[in-house]
C-alpha cells in the first residue's frame, strides 16, 4: 500500500526505491523496505550511500 | 468528507503504537504526525512491526510538531504536566494517556504520585476519560485524561454495586489484578529480561498502588460521595503473570444484605446493555465461563462477570480487557469518538481472536 | 446492496470459527448458516467465545443444511469426498479447507493420505486456492480446495526462487516448519493436554509430512515441470512448538550459479509487490529482522524473508503466517473474493497487533 | 542398610509420577511397585518421560498389589476412601495425596465434597500431613493424609500470623491463589487442550473452593479454636494461569492493632527459623523480591513473604511452592521421612532452577 | 575428605550460576570463590534466587581471586583470551566456558569470530570439552574449553553417523537448532525484552552461525579428517523460541547407501550405550516419541533420536538438551568429573522434571 | 448488538429475555446471555424451565 512518490533513488542494500521528499544532501534517512541507514548523497542526479553503520548486538 | 487531523506524541512507545494503528483504519482521523525523539525520521514499523507496509508515515522529531485537531499524548508518568500548555496551544483537544491529569485533586495527586503537580489548575477541567462513566462530559472537553488500565479494569467491573449502593463499606474492598508485561511499557529492563519474566508469577506491587488512587475518586463518584473519595479501605495488590496483553482484575466486595443471582444480573444488565464495548460474561458450563482476557487480545471490550457467595453475602467480580486497548489506546479513541460526536464504535470493531 | 448468502459446515471447529468471525464483518457477505452436530441450537459464542455479541445465529444441525451462494467446508479430512456431491447441489460454490482436493492426482493424494480418493472425477476441475498462485482460476471456479497452512507458508516463501528457475535440483530441498498447537484443531487428547504440550519442542513429523505433497505439486507447476510434480528431493520436517496460532518454515535452498542479494530482492519485489498481503521482511537492525508469525496473528499477511550465503550458494528463506488466516479462514475469504470479483482484501484488513 | 520398601497406587498420574522420581533417588528407600490400572506392564518412562532410563520397574496392575512398608495413595479424590481398609491391610503405614482423609470432621468432609464420608471412624487418627504443624503426630501416625496443594501454600503462609492471634477475625480473610495446569492432573479434556489453556486467566473457582475446609480446620487449630475451625470468614478464589507448576497465593489479612514490619520479621523468622523447607522472601531491590513459583519447580521450599501497609493494618502475605512437590509428593516423602525419623531433607535436596 | 577448591569467574551470570548450584552439592568440591565484577559483597542469591538458604558465600571482586584447585571461567566470549595467563597462574586447571579455546586452529577462530586469537600458542593443547568424544584427554588436560551449546546438541546427534562414515558428503549438512531465551546470557535488551521476546519464532542467524565452527572441526574428526575439518557444506540456522532453557537440533544427513532402521538402531546403541548422559529416544507411540528438552531442564542429559526416510535415504537426526547443562555448566562439572578422575555423575543425577 | 426479537421469555436463571422464534414446546433451547439449557414450556404464555444438567467437570 506504499505509494509512489515522485522522487526516488535506489537504496544501494536492496536496490529499492527511496523516496526523497524534503530531504537535504548529507541528511541520513532510512529505506522503507530494508531500513538501511542511508545517506543522501546527491539530490540532482538522485544518489544515496550506506550510512556507516554501528554493528548491533542481537542477542543470542 | 473532511479528516480530523491527529498527532501522537510518544508514537515510539507501546500505548503510541497502539493509537497508530488504530488511526490508521479509522474512517474519520488522518493521522497527521507520530513523535519519537529515539526513531525520528525512521518509518513506523521500525517500532511497531505489524504496521509494515501500512503507511508511508515517519516519525517526527518532537521539535518539529505541528498544529492539528487533536494531540494524543502517550509519554511516561510526569512527562506530560510540565509541557501541557505548550500541547494546547498546538491542539484545541488534548488526550492524555498519562496519569498526570486523572485526578481531580492535587492534593490526592501528591499523595499517590509523590511529586508537587505542576498543572494543579488544569485539574478540575480535565475529564476522566472513561465514556462509560463521563460520556456527557467528553463531548465538550478539551483536556481528557486516559484511564489506569488496572483502575479502568475494576472501576468497569464494579460500578454496577457502588452505584446501586450495594456495597458494604464497613469492609474492605479487596482487590486482585493480574496483569502482563505490555503494561510496563517499551523500556527494556533487568525485570523484564525475558528468562526472568518468563513464566514469572510477580507481586509487583501488594500494596500502595498507584491505581487506588483512581478507584477511589471514581467509584466515589459513583457512589455519591463527590470529590471526597470512597470512605471503605481499598485493598489494591497486583501481580505480574506470563502474559503480554491483559488484564483481570478480580474484586471481593461484601454486601449490606442478602442479594439473590438474578438482582445481580438485573443490576449489570442495566448498567451496561447499551454499552457497545461491555459484555457480561457469566456462564454454567464451557470453558469461558468468566472474563478472560486472552480472547480480548485486540478489541475493546471489557468484559464483566460475577459469582455470587449467597451465604457470606459476597460477590467476586471479575473483570478483563486487553491494557494497550480498552485499558488504554482502544479507551483512548472511544474517547475521542466521543469528544467528535461520532460513532463510540470507529475503528474499534475488531472482536478479538479465538484460540489464540 | 445485495449480499451473497454463505454458509459454513464444521462451524464449531477452529477454521469454521475464523471463517465466520470473518464473514460476521464482510461488507458483501451474509452468513446464512453455521453448521455443527455437536452444538446444534447452541449459540455461536459457545464454541468461539470472541463472538459474543456480535451475533444471534444459532448453530444447525447438518440435517438442516439450506441451499446458499457458496459453502464453506471445515470439516477434518476425508470428511468432505464422500458427501461432496450433496455439497455441490446445495450451493454452485464450494470451498473445501480440507486436503480432499488438494492435490490434481489421485494417485499422489493415495501414496500420501493412504486411502482411495472417493471423487477423483472431481480433482480436475477443483483449483488449489491460493490466489498468488491461481488468481485467473478462481474467478471460474466451482469447486476451490483450500491449502495447507504449512504448505502455503512453504510455497509462498519458495514461489520466486522456482518460478526463476534458480534452484539447482540436484540438491535436496529441505524445509522445517515451526507450529503452534491450533494446526491441530480443537478436539483434546494426551498430546494436547496442556502440562505436556506447554513449552514443548516435539518433532512431531520429522519424514514423511503430507504437506510434501502439495509442495512437489505446486512447486513442481511453478518450475515448469507440469503436473508430473517437482522432480527434486523434498525433505520436509515440522516441530510443534510454543504457540498458539503461527507457522515458520525456514528452508534451504541451493541455486545453480551465484546470485546477489540485490538479484535476490528484485525476484521477490517483482514476484510480490502487488500482492496485498505478502510483505518482504529483511532488515539489518531491530529486533524484527526476519517474518515473524506472532505479530501476523488474526491477520491475512504471509510474510517472507531471506538470507543468502554467497559462498555456499545457499539461500535460507523464511515465511510466517498464521495458520488459521492466510494458512485456512483467511486464505479461504480470499479466495472467496477472487470467486466473485471483489477487493481481495474485503473483510481481511486486520494488521495484527504488536507487542503480542 | 536395610531399606524400606515402598509402593505407589495411582502411578501414572502426576503426582504417582512426582513420588516415583523422588523415592528413585531416596537412599532409604527401595521403589518396591508403582500401580497403575491404564498402564500395566509398561515401562514408567512411558508415563514419566523424564525417568527413561533410570529404573527397570514397570507398572503392576492394581490387582497384583503386594505387602509394602508403606503405600503411597495418589488417586483422585473419593477413590480411596472406599478401599482404606485394604491398603491398610497391605502396609502398616499408609499416606494418602487425595483429599479423602484431609478433614477431621465428616461433617466438614460432606458439606465441601457433598458426599457422605465411607470411612468416618478413622477421620480422627488420620493426620494431616504437614510437617510444620503436625510434626510430632507423624512419628506415630499410620494413616497420614497428603494436604491441598492450594491450602498448603495459604497455610504457611498464614500460619504465624494466626498462631500469634494477630488477625481481625471481623473482617473476612481474602486469598486468592494463582494456579499452574499440573494441578488438574494428568486426564486431558475440553478446559486442558492447549489452544484453550494456553495463555488463560481464568477464575476456575471465585467462590466455594473446596480448599477452604482445609484452611478453617488448620488456621482455627492454630487459633486456638480447636475443632470448631476458624470462625472467621474466608473467601478464597483461584485463577488457573500459563504456568505448568507452581502456585502463588497472595492474602490479605487485616490485624487487631497496629503493628511494625521488625515485628512481623521476628514473627516470621522464630516461625520458620528452623523449618528445612520453609524461606522468607522479602526483598527491597531486585527482581525477585517476593516468594515466585517458578524458581522452586522441582523444589521442596514454601517461600513466604509479606507487606505491611501500616495505615490499613493490612498485611498482604504471599506463599509460594510447586504443587506437585510441597504441594503434594515432596511433602509426602517429606512426611515419610517424619515417620520413619529420617532426616526430613532426604531426596529433597534439589534447590529449583534459575533462569528457568 | 579432602575436597578440591573450586572458583567460578563470572558468577553473576547463567552459565557461572548453575556451575554454582551444581558445585553447591558436588560431595568433592568446595565452592572457594564465586567471582563478579558487579555484585561483590552480595550473596549469591542475590542473582540466583533459586540458591537463597543454600550458602553463605558471597560475590568476590576479580582483584580478589585468589589461588585455588581448578578456575571455572563463565565469561563472555572474547573476555578469557586476553586474561589466560593469569588465570592460570591462580589455578593448575583451568575450564573455559566460552568460545575462546573451542578452535585448534587460530585462522578457524579468527574467519569465525572476527578477532585476532590473543593466545594462539594455547589453542593446540586446549581440549574441547566433550567427554563423548574427548574423554581420555580430559583426564591429563589443564586447560579445557566449554563446548557451544548448540554445537554440542548437533555434534552429539550426529557423531555415530559420522563416526560410521554413513554420510554422504556431497550433499549439504542441514541443520536448525530451535533454542529458548537463556541461551544469549544475563544482560537485558530490546530484543529480550519480555513483549517482544516472548511468543518469539525468531531467524535470528539463519547463514553464518559461528558454532558451525566447532560442528566442522568435531565431525572432521570424527569422520577421519584431522584437523583439516569437514569438507562438506554445513547449512546451519538457528530459531529462537519461546523456552526459557532448551534446545532442539534437527539435523537432515543422507546416506551414501541404502540402510534400515535396525542397522541405525545398533549404530547409535553401540556409540551411546555405555555413556552416563546420552539415552535414545526413539518411540512409535506415546507423546514423547522423540528428544524434547522441556523435559530435561536441570538435567546433564542429551537426548538423541532419529527417523529414517528409507526411499530418499534420508536420516532426520534429532538431538536436544538443556544449554545450561549438558550445553554448559553441566557439561563442564562432567568434564570437571573426568579431569579429577571421578565417577562422572557426581553432582548430576536430577534427572528433570514431569510435567514441566 | 444482539437484536430484539418478538416473542421472548425471561430465562429462570438470569432473568435474561430469550427469543422464541422457530421453537417448539419441549424443545430444549439456550439462554443467549447465561447460556443455562432450557426446556420450553409454554407458548402461549411464554414459559422457560431449567433443563436437567449434567454437573460438568471443568478440570483442576
Ligand atoms: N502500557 C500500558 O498498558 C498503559 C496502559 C494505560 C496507560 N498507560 C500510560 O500511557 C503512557 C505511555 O505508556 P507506554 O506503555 O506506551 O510507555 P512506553 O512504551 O515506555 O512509551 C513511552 C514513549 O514516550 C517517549 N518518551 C518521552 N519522554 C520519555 C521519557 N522521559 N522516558 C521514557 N520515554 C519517554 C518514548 O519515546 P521516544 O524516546 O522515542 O520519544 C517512549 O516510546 C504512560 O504514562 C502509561 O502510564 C500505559
Ligand atoms: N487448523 C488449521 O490450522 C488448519 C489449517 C489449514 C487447513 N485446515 C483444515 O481445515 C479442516 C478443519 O480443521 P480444524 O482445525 O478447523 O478442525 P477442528 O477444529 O477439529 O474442527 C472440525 C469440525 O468438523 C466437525 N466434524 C464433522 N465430522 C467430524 C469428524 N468425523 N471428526 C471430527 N470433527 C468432525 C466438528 O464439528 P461438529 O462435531 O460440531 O460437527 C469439528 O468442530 C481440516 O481438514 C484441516 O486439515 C486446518
Ligand atoms: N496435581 C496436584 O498438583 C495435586 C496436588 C495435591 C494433591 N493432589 C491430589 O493427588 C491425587 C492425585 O492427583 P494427580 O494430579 O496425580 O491425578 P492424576 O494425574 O489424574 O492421576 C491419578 C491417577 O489415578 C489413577 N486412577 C485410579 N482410579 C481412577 C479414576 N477413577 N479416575 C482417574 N484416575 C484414576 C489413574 O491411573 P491409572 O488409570 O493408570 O490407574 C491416574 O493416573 C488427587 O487426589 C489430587 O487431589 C494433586
Ligand atoms: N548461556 C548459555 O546457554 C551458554 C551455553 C554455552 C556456553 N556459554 C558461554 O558461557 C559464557 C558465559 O555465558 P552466560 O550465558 O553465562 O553469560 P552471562 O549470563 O551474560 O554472564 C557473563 C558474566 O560475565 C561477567 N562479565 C565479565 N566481563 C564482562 C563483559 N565484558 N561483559 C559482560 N559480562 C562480563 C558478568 O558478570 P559481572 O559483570 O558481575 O562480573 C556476567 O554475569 C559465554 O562465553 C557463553 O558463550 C553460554
Ligand atoms: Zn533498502
Ligand atoms: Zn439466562
Amino acid at each position: 500500500m506504499i505509494s509512489n512518490p515522485v522522487l526516488t533513488a535506489a537504496c544501494p542494500e536492496c536496490a529499492g526505491e527511496v523516496p526523497l521528499q524534503n530531504v537535504l544532501v548529507g541528511e541520513i534517512i532510512y529505506c522503507p523496505d530494508c531500513s538501511a541507514e542511508l545517506e543522501v548523497l546527491n539530490l540532482e542526479q538522485p544518489e544515496l550511500g550506506l550510512a556507516p553503520e554501528v554493528a548491533e548486538d542481537w542477542g543470542e | 468528507m473532511n479528516r480530523i487531523r491527529a498527532t501522537i506524541v510518544g508514537g515510539s512507545g507501546y500505548t503510541g503504537g497502539e493509537v497508530a494503528r488504530l488511526l490508521l483504519f479509522h474512517p474519520e482521523v488522518e493521522l497527521a504526525q507520530v513523535v519519537s525523539s529515539s526513531r525520528a525520521g525512521q518509518y513506523l514499523h521500525s517500532a511497531h512491526p505489524n504496521l509494515r507496509g501500512l503507511s508511508t508515515i515517519r516519525f517526527s522529531h518532537p521539535d518539529d510538531l505541528m498544529p492539528c485537531d487533536v494531540l494524543l499524548l502517550c509519554l511516561p508518568h510526569g512527562a506530560t504536566m510540565g509541557e501541557i500548555a505548550r500541547y494546547r496551544q498546538l491542539a484545541p483537544r488534548v488526550i492524555d494517556l498519562s496519569a498526570d491529569f486523572r485526578l481531580r485533586d492535587p492534593q490526592l495527586y501528591q499523595r499517590w504520585y509523590g511529586d508537587v503537580h505542576q498543572a494543579p489548575e488544569l485539574l478540575p477541567e480535565a475529564v476522566y476519560g472513561l465514556p462509560e462513566l463521563h460520556r456527557e462530559e467528553l463531548r465538550e472537553a478539551t483536556l481528557v485524561s486516559g484511564t489506569g488500565c488496572m483502575a479502568t479494569t475494576a472501576i468497569l467491573g464494579l460500578a454496577p454495586l457502588y452505584r446501586a449502593g450495594l456495597v458494604d463499606a464497613n469492609i474492605p474492598l479487596v482487590l486482585e489484578a493480574k496483569v502482563g508485561s505490555s503494561a510496563a511499557g517499551a523500556k527494556p529492563g533487568s525485570s523484564s529480561h525475558h528468562p526472568e519474566r518468563s513464566g514469572a508469577v510477580r507481586s509487583f506491587q501488594p500494596t500502595g498502588h498507584r491505581h487506588s488512587a483512581e478507584l477511589i475518586q471514581e467509584l466515589g463518584l459513583l457512589g455519591g460521595h463527590g470529590n471526597s473519595g470512597l470512605p471503605q479501605t481499598v485493598a489494591f495488590s497486583a501481580t505480574s503473570i506470563e502474559l503480554v496483553r491483559g488484564i483481570l482484575v478480580t474484586a471481593h466486595v461484601f454486601t449490606k444484605e442478602r442479594i439473590d443471582e438474578r438482582q445481580l444480573w438485573r443490576m449489570y444488565r442495566e448498567a451496561y446493555q447499551r454499552e457497545p464495548f461491555i459484555r457480561i460474561v457469566k456462564e454454567r458450563t464451557g470453558v469461558y465461563r468468566y472474563p478472560e482476557p486472552k480472547i480480548l487480545a485486540g478489541s475493546n471490550y471489557c468484559d464483566v462477570g460475577f459469582e455470587l457467595d449467597v451465604e457470606q453475602q459476597r460477590i467476586v467480580v471479575m473483570a478483563a480487557l486487553d491494557n494497550l486497548m480498552k485499558g488504554a489506546a482502544g479507551n483512548a479513541v472511544q474517547a475521542l469518538n466521543c469528544m467528535f460526536g461520532w460513532d463510540e464504535t470507529l475503528g474499534l470493531t475488531f472482536p478479538g481472536l479465538h484460540p489464540v
